[in-house]
C-alpha cells in the first residue's frame, strides 16, 4: 500500500464528511470544504501515475468552484 | 397476415365487451352489449373526423398510426415466437403513446390523462421481473425457447407462480375499470382519449383491442405453454373473466396510491427473484 | 453472445467502440426515430388551461425562440437516445445515458414556469447525481473483468459483479427517472407536447436497454 | 554531520543579514504594499508587536521580497550556478508584479545573493546550506515570536532613519 | 492481504453513501447542488481507482460531463429562483489588477501547449481568471460561433480517424486543436456569464 | 520519497484538511487549505512531474480568489 | 393502507424525489460495502507501463515516432493505426523530450501521446459523445442567460 | 540531506503554528514560512532545473494567495 494513496484516501474520507457534515452550516463553508476532498483524489490520482487526468481536474475544479461562486454572487445582488 | 390482425383487433375488442359484460353483471347492472366495443369502432370510423385548432397536427395524427403499429408489430413478434423482451418494450413504449394522446391536443383533460399515464409507470416493472424471472430458468428470452421449455418442464404457472401474479397484474392494470386504471378515472372525461374523434377514436379502439389480445395471448404462451389456438382462445377468455371480477369488485386507487401499491408488489418481486437467483445452481 | 434481443442484425465500429443492432434494440432505434421525426415535423399544440373558479380558459401560446431551443433539445435527445441504443460499449452507453439526463432538462428548462423550473431543477439534481451509479458501475465492471465491450463481456468467460449492474440500473433509473416519475410528472404539465414526449421516451428506452445490458452481461 | 550543520547556521545568518539590510533599505517598514499588508502589521501590533516591524513582516507575506529572493536565488545556484541565481531574479521580478507590489527589493535582493551564494560555494559551503539557512532565518523572523521579531525590526528600522 | 483495490472501492463506497446521506437530509438548493460536486468528486475516484491508461482516458470525459452538467443547473437554479439582477464588481483587492493578467496569460500559453481537454481546461480557467477583472465587452456569440464550428471540426476529425485512418496525423492536430479551442471558448463564456454591459 | 518527509508532508497535508474541516471561520479555513496544497505539492514533485507541480501550484490561488470572492459577500 | 397513504404521499411531492434516489444509493452502496473484496483483473486494456528514466514518463510506451507501438486494444481489428499516435511527437514535444526530463505530461498532452490515442482514434466515440454534453449543457446555460438580459 | 530533514521539520512546525494560531492576521506570517520551506523541499528532493521553476511557481503562487487573503480580510481597497 502506497502511503500517496493511503494519504489521499484518507483526505477524501475527511473532506467528505466534512462536506457532508458542515459546520457551520453555510454556502461559503460547504464550498471551501469542498475542496479536500478534491486534494483527496487528486492524491489518488498521483498514486495510480495519472499526471494528465489530474492536470485537468485540478482545472476543472476551479472551473467548478468559480461556476457556483457566480451563482452565489447573483444570488447576493437579487437578495 | 392482415387477416390476423384483424381476427386480433376484433377478439380483443370482444374481449373487453366481455370485460364490460361482466363487470356489470356483478355489479347488479345489465350492462351493454357483448359487441359493444365493436360497434364503437364501427361507428367512430363513419363519425366526421377533424383535428383541433390547438393541438399539434401532426403528433395528433402521428401517435394513432405509431400506436397501431406498434401493436401489430407485438402481435407478430407473439405470433412468430421472437424475444419476449421486443414485446415488453413494446408494452412500456404504449405508454409513450398514452403521453402523445394526452398531450398533443392541448385539452386539459387530456393532458391530465397523459401526465397520469407518467405517473402509473411504475406498472411496468413488474414486467421485468417477469422477464428476468423467466431468463433464470430458460436462460433465453425468445418465445420459442420458453414454449419449448415448457414442453419439457410442464407450464410455468406452476413453475413459478408469484411471476405469473406479476404479469397479471400488469394486465390488469392496462384494463379499463380496474384498480389501477388512473389514466381513466371517471374525473378525467376520457383520460387521454377525450380528445381524438371520429377515425383516430376508432384506431384506438383497434389499438386497445389488439393490445388487449396480445397481452392475454402473451400470457397464456409465457405461462402455459403451446397450447392449440382455440384452447388459447379458452384460456384468455378464462383469465378475462377472472380480470373483470377483479375489477368489478375493487375501488379505483388513487393516482399515487396505485403508485406505491405497484412499487411494493415490484419490490416483493425483486426479492423472490433474489431468492430464485440465490437458490439456482 | 446470448440470444436475449435477437442475433446481430449488423455491426458499426468505431475504434474500440461497436455499436451493433439486435431485432431489439432495432425496434428501439426505429421508435427513437419515429419520434424524434415526429418532433422535427410537429409544431407544438396550444395547451388550453382552465382559470378556477369560473368559466373562463385560455390558451397559450409558445414563442418562436423558445421553440426552436426546444426543438434543438429534442433531437439532441433523440439522438442521443438512438446512440445509447447501439452502443456497445458500457462505458459509451453511460455517456450517452447522461446526455439523455441533461437533454432532458432542456428540454423543460426553456419553459417559463416556475413550477416546471422546479421539477426541472430537482430532476436535474438526480441525473447529475446519478452519473455517480452510471460511472461507478461502468469503472466497477472495467476494473474486475477488464473490458467494457458488451458483446465481449456477453460472450462470457467474465464474472461480472452483480453489483456493478446494480450501479448501472440505479444509474440509468436516475437519468430517466423510470420508476419514481415525480418530478417528470410535473414536468410534464409543461406545453410543447412534441417535445415533452421525448422525455418519456428518451428514459424509458434507455431504461429497457439498459435491461438487456444487465441480463446480457 | 556537524561541520554541515555549522555551514547552515552560518549560511542563516548570512542570509537573514543579507535580507534585512536590503528590505530595510528598500524602506520595506515604511508602509504596506498592498492593504494585505497593513493588516498582517494590525494583527501583530495588537498581539504587543511593534507597527513598522509587523508592517515589513506583511510585506514580507504578501510579495515575494529580497528574502524570498534569497531563497530563490540560493535554489537557482544550487541547480544551475549563476545563470539559475539570475533566472530566480528574473522569476522573482514576475513575482512581484503578479503580487502588486511597486518596489524591487525582490529582484535586487535575488541578483545580490546570487552573488552572495554563489562566492561562498567558493569557499566550501554548498548552495543546499543555503536554503536550509534562508528557511531558518525567515522562520526566526515570521515563525518564532511576531512580537520579538517586530519589535527588532521596528529597532533596526529606526537605525536606518 | 487485502489488494489495494477493494481498500479504494471500501473508501469510495462509503464515501459515496455519506454524501447520498447527505443529501437525503438536505433540502435546501443550493446545497444540493454542492453536494451533487462531492458526488461528482466520489464518481471520479471509482474511475481513477482503475488505474490504467484507459482509465485515465475515461476520468477526462466524467470531468466535463460533470462541470458541463453543474453549468447548467447552476443556471437553471438562477432563472427559477429569480435572480435577474447581475452582481457587482468582483473582488476590490490590489492583486485583481495586477495577477490575472499574467497568470491569465501563463495558464492561456501551457493551455495551448497543452492542447486537447487538459488544454482548454486549464486555457478556459485562465481566461476566466482574466475576464474577472475587466469589465468585459467582448462578443458572446463570435465566441459561442467559434466553439460551435469546433466542435464540428472535432466531429469531422472523428470521422477520418474512423473512415481514413491513413490520414491519422491530420486527424490527431485537427482533434487536439479543435477541442482545446471548443473547450477554452465554452469555459471563458462562463466567465463571461456574470451580467456585464454587453452581452 | 524517503519515508521520513512522506511522514512529515503526509502529517502536513491531514493536518491541513483536518483544520480546514473543523475551523469556523472562512479565512481560517482558505489559510488551512494553503496547508493541504503545501503538504501535497512536495508528493507531486517527488513522482517527478514538476510541470504538473508548476500548474497545480498556479491554480491553486486562482481557487482561493474565487472562494474569496465568495468569502467577502457572505462577510459584507 | 394508511403507510401506503404515507408513502404516496412522499413519492408524490417531487421535492423528495432526490431523497428517494439517495435513499436507494445510500442502500447500493452498502450492497457494494458488504461484496467486497472484488478481485482486480490483472489483464486490462491499455495497461500501463512506468520507466521513470524516459523523458516522456509516465506516458512513455514505447515504439517508434510513425511507426507502431503495441497497445493493448479490444479491437485491433478496427483501428488499423493503433499505436502510431502513441509514439508520435510533434517538433516542438520533440525538443522538449530531448531537453528536458520532468515535462512528460506536458509532452504527451500536445497533439500525440497514449491518451489522444485513446480519446481521439479508438475510443473517440466517447469524446464525441462527451463534447455534445458539454455543448447540450452549454446551450441550456447560455439560453437561458441571453433570455434573462434580453 | 541534512538540509532536506531541517527544511520538512520546519515545514511541519510552521504548518502546526498555522492550525494551532488563532488569528488571522498572525497565521499568515506562519504560512509564509512554510511557503519557503515547502519551496526549499521542491529544490531539495529533485536537483533540475525546472524544479526551481516549481519552486518559483509554487512560491509566487502561494504567496500570491496570501496576499489575496490579507487584502480580502482587510477589508479590499479604500476607494
Amino acid at each position: 500500500m502506497n502511503a500517496v494513496f493511503a494519504l489521499g484516501l484518507a483526505i477524501l474520507v475527511i473532506g467528505v464528511l466534512s462536506v457532508a457534515f458542515v459546520r457551520p452550516k453555510t454556502y461559503v463553508a460547504r464550498l471551501i470544504n469542498l475542496e479536500i476532498p478534491a486534494w483527496g483524489l487528486l492524491l489518488v490520482m498521483l498514486a495510480y501515475d495519472e499526471a494528465l487526468a489530474l492536470l485537468t481536474f485540478v482545472a476543472v475544479t476551479a472551473i467548478s468552484t468559480f461556476v457556483i461562486v457566480r451563482l452565489m454572487e447573483w444570488r447576493d445582488a437579487s437578495c | 397476415m392482415i387477416e390476423y390482425l384483424v381476427f386480433a383487433a376484433v377478439f380483443g375488442l370482444l374481449l373487453l365487451g366481455l370485460h364490460r359484460k361482466v363487470i356489470a353483471r356483478v355489479q347488479m347492472r345489465p350492462g351493454p352489449p357483448v359487441w359493444q366495443e365493436i360497434l364503437h369502432a364501427l361507428k367512430f370510423s363513419f363519425k366526421s373526423t377533424w383535428v383541433p385548432k390547438t393541438a399539434s397536427a401532426t403528433l395528433y395524427v402521428g401517435v394513432v398510426l405509431v400506436g397501431i403499429g406498434i401493436w401489430s408489430a407485438a402481435l407478430f413478434i407473439v405470433l412468430a415466437g421472437e424475444s419476449i423482451l421486443i414485446l415488453f418494450a413494446i408494452y412500456m413504449l404504449h405508454k409513450v403513446v398514452e403521453h402523445g394522446f394526452g398531450l398533443s391536443s392541448g385539452s386539459p383533460y387530456g393532458k391530465f390523462g397523459g401526465v397520469r399515464s407518467v405517473i402509473s409507470a411504475a406498472s411496468e416493472i413488474p414486467l421485468f421481473v417477469t422477464v428476468a424471472a423467466i431468463y433464470l430458468f430458460t436462460g433465453s428470452l425468445l418465445l420459442a425457447d420458453i414454449t419449448a421449455y415448457q414442453a419439457i418442464h410442464g407450464p410455468f404457472l406452476l413453475i413459478a407462480p408469484p411471476v405469473a401474479i406479476a404479469m397479471y397484474l400488469v394486465i390488469l392494470s392496462k384494463l379499463p375499470y380496474g384498480p389501477f386504471s388512473i389514466v381513466e378515472s371517471k374525473e378525467l372525461v376520457s383520460g387521454y382519449k377525450t380528445e381524438h374523434f371520429g377515425v383516430w377514436r376508432a384506431g384506438i379502439s383497434v389499438i386497445d383491442g389488439l393490445k388487449t389480445f396480445v397481452l392475454l395471448y402473451a400470457f397464456v404462451a409465457i405461462f402455459v405453454g403451446a397450447v392449440p389456438f382455440w384452447a388459447a382462445l379458452v384460456i384468455m377468455t378464462v383469465i378475462l373473466v377472472s380480470l373483470s371480477f377483479v375489477c368489478a369488485i375493487t375501488p379505483m386507487l388513487s393516482p399515487f396510491d396505485s403508485v406505491t401499491i405497484q412499487g411494493l408488489i415490484t419490490g416483493v418481486m425483486l426479492a423472490y427473484v433474489g431468492y430464485l437467483w440465490w437458490v439456482m445452481p | 453472445m446470448s440470444e436475449i434481443g435477437g442475433s446481430d442484425l449488423f455491426v458499426l465500429e468505431f475504434g474500440d467502440i461497436l455499436h451493433y443492432y439486435t431485432p431489439y434494440t432495432t425496434t428501439l432505434f426505429v421508435l427513437a426515430l419515429i419520434f424524434t421525426g415526429l418532433a422535427i415535423l410537429s409544431r407544438p399544440e396550444g395547451q388550453v388551461d382552465i382559470a378556477f373558479g369560473g368559466d373562463a380558459y385560455y390558451a397559450k401560446e409558445t414563442a418562436v425562440s423558445e421553440m426552436r431551443f426546444r426543438r434543438f433539445m429534442t433531437i439532441a435527445c433523440g439522438l442521443a437516445t438512438m446512440g445509447a441504443m447501439g452502443s456497445g460499449d458500457i462505458f459509451n452507453f453511460t455517456l450517452f445515458a447522461s446526455l439523455v439526463g441533461i437533454t432532458n432538462v432542456g428540454i423543460v428548462a426553456a419553459v417559463k414556469s416556475r413550477h416546471v423550473l422546479d421539477a426541472a431543477y430537482e430532476y436535474g439534481i438526480v441525473a447529475m447525481v446519478a452519473t455517480l451509479p452510471l460511472f461507478g458501475g461502468a469503472a466497477l465492471i472495467l476494473a474486475t473483468t477488464g473490458t467494457l465491450s458488451i458483446p465481449a463481456l456477453a460472450a462470457g468467460g467474465f464474472a461480472v459483479p452483480p453489483i456493478g449492474k446494480a450501479l448501472l440500473a440505479l444509474g440509468v433509473i436516475g437519468e430517466g427517472m423510470a420508476p419514481f416519475y415525480a418530478a417528470k410528472a410535473e414536468m410534464f404539465r409543461a406545453p410543447g407536447a412534441p417535445y415533452v414526449i421525448m422525455c418519456s421516451l428518451s428514459s424509458l428506452l434507455i431504461f429497457l436497454r439498459v435491461v438487456e445490458i444487465a441480463i446480457t452481461i | 554531520m556537524l561541520g554541515e550543520f555549522l555551514h547552515i547556521l552560518a549560511a542563516a545568518t548570512i542570509s537573514w543579514i543579507l535580507f534585512v539590510t536590503v528590505d530595510i533599505l528598500f524602506r520595506l517598514p515604511e508602509a504596506g504594499g498592498v492593504s494585505g499588508a497593513s493588516a498582517v502589521a494590525r494583527d501583530i501590533e495588537a498581539g504587543g508587536g511593534a507597527l513598522a516591524g509587523g508592517t515589513m513582516m506583511g510585506n514580507i507575506v504578501c510579495s515575494p521580497d529580497a528574502s524570498a529572493g534569497t531563497l530563490l536565488a540560493a535554489c537557482g545556484v544550487y541547480v544551475a550556478g549563476i545563470p539559475g541565481g539570475l533566472a530566480a531574479a528574473l522569476m522573482v521580478f514576475v513575482g512581484n508584479r503578479i503580487c502588486h507590489d511597486p518596489g524591487y527589493a525582490g529582484t535586487t535582493g535575488a541578483v545580490l545573493a546570487t552573488f552572495v551564494v554563489y562566492a561562498f560555494t567558493l569557499v566550501g559551503f554548498a548552495a543546499t546550506d543555503f536554503i536550509a539557512g534562508m528557511v531558518i532565518a525567515i522562520l526566526t523572523i515570521q515563525g518564532l515570536s511576531h512580537t520579538h521579531a517586530s519589535r527588532l525590526l521596528d529597532r533596526l528600522w529606526r537605525i536606518r532613519q | 492481504m487485502i489488494a489495494d483495490y477493494s481498500i479504494g472501492l471500501l473508501v469510495a463506497f462509503a464515501s459515496a453513501g455519506v454524501a447520498f446521506f447527505a443529501l437525503m437530509r438536505e433540502t435546501d438548493g443550493l446545497h444540493r447542488l454542492l453536494l451533487t460536486d462531492l458526488i461528482e468528486v466520489v464518481t471520479l475516484a471509482f474511475i481513477a481507482l482503475v488505474g490504467t491508461d484507459l482509465a485515465e482516458a475515461l476520468i477526462l470525459p466524467g470531468l466535463v460531463v460533470g462541470v458541463s452538467e453543474l453549468i447548467a443547473l447552476s443556471e437553471i437554479y438562477r432563472v427559477k429562483e429569480g435572480y435577474v439582477r447581475p452582481p457587482a464588481a468582483g473582488l476590490q483587492i490590489e492583486v485583481m489588477e495586477s495577477a490575472p493578467g499574467i497568470l491569465a496569460a501563463i495558464l492561456v500559453v501551457y493551455g495551448i501547449v497543452l492542447s486537447g481537454f487538459s488544454g482548454g481546461a486549464v486555457a478556459g480557467l485562465g481566461v476566466i481568471f482574466y475576464f474577472l477583472s475587466r469589465s468585459h465587452s467582448e462578443r458572446f456569440e463570435l465566441i459561442e460561433t467559434a466553439s460551435g464550428y469546433s466542435w464540428v471540426l472535432w466531429i469531422v476529425a472523428f470521422f477520418v480517424f474512423m473512415l481514413l485512418p491513413e490520414y491519422w496525423f491530420f486527424a490527431v492536430m485537427l482533434a487536439g486543436s479543435a477541442i482545446l479551442v471548443k473547450v477554452m471558448a465554452k469555459m471563458s463564456l462562463i466567465g463571461t456569464m456574470r451580467g456585464g454591459p454587453d452581452v | 520519497m524517503i519515508v521520513a518527509l512522506e511522514v512529515a508532508f503526509g502529517l502536513v497535508a491531514l493536518l491541513g484538511a483536518v483544520s480546514t474541516a473543523l475551523v469556523r471561520d472562512s479565512y481560517g479555513k482558505v489559510i488551512s487549505l494553503g496547508v493541504l496544497v503545501a503538504g501535497i505539492v512536495p508528493f507531486i514533485v517527488d513522482r517527478g512531474y514538476l510541470d504538473v507541480a508548476v500548474a497545480v501550484s498556479l491554480i491553486a490561488p486562482v481557487v482561493t480568489i474565487f472562494v474569496l470572492m465568495a468569502v467577502r459577500r457572505a462577510e459584507a | 393502507m394508511l403507510i401506503i397513504t404515507r408513502i404516496s404521499r412522499f413519492v408524490s411531492n417531487f421535492q423528495n424525489l432526490v431523497a428517494l434516489f439517495a435513499g436507494a444509493c445510500i442502500i447500493i452502496s452498502l450492497a457494494g460495502i458488504l461484496s467486497l473484496p472484488l478481485g482486480f483483473e490483472e489483464q486490462q486494456l491499455y495497461p500501463k507501463t512506468l520507466d521513470p528514466a524516459s523523458s516522456l514518463y509516465p506516458y512513455d510506451r514505447g515504439g517508434v515516432p510513425f511507426g507502431t507501438t503495441e497497445v493493448v486494444v479490444q479491437y485491433p481489428e478496427n483501428s488499423p493505426y493503433a499505436g502510431y499516435v502513441t509514439a508520435y511527437l510533434t517538433p516542438l514535444s520533440q525538443y522538449l523530450a530531448d531537453h528536458t526530463h520532468y515535462l512528460g505530461t506536458t509532452i504527451v498532452a500536445h497533439p500525440g501521446g497514449i491518451i489522444d490515442e485513446i480519446l481521439y482514434n479508438t475510443r473517440g466515440l466517447d469524446t464525441v459523445v462527451e463534447t455534445s454534453i458539454l455543448f447540450a449543457a452549454f446551450a441550456i446555460a447560455s439560453y437561458l442567460f441571453r433570455r434573462e438580459v434580453k | 540531506m541534512i538540509a532536506l530533514y531541517l527544511v520538512a521539520a520546519i515545514a511541519v512546525f510552521a504548518a502546526v503554528r498555522v492550525v494551532i494560531e488563532q488569528k488571522t492576521g498572525r497565521k499568515l506570517p506562519y504560512a509564509n514560512v512554510m511557503n519557503f520551506a515547502v519551496a526549499g523541499t521542491i529544490v531539495l528532493l529533485l536537483d533540475h532545473p525546472l524544479s526551481l521553476v516549481a519552486a518559483a511557481a509554487y512560491f509566487v503562487g502561494s504567496t500570491l494567495e496570501a496576499n489575496a487573503v490579507a487584502s480580502t480580510y482587510a477589508g479590499g481597497m479604500k476607494r
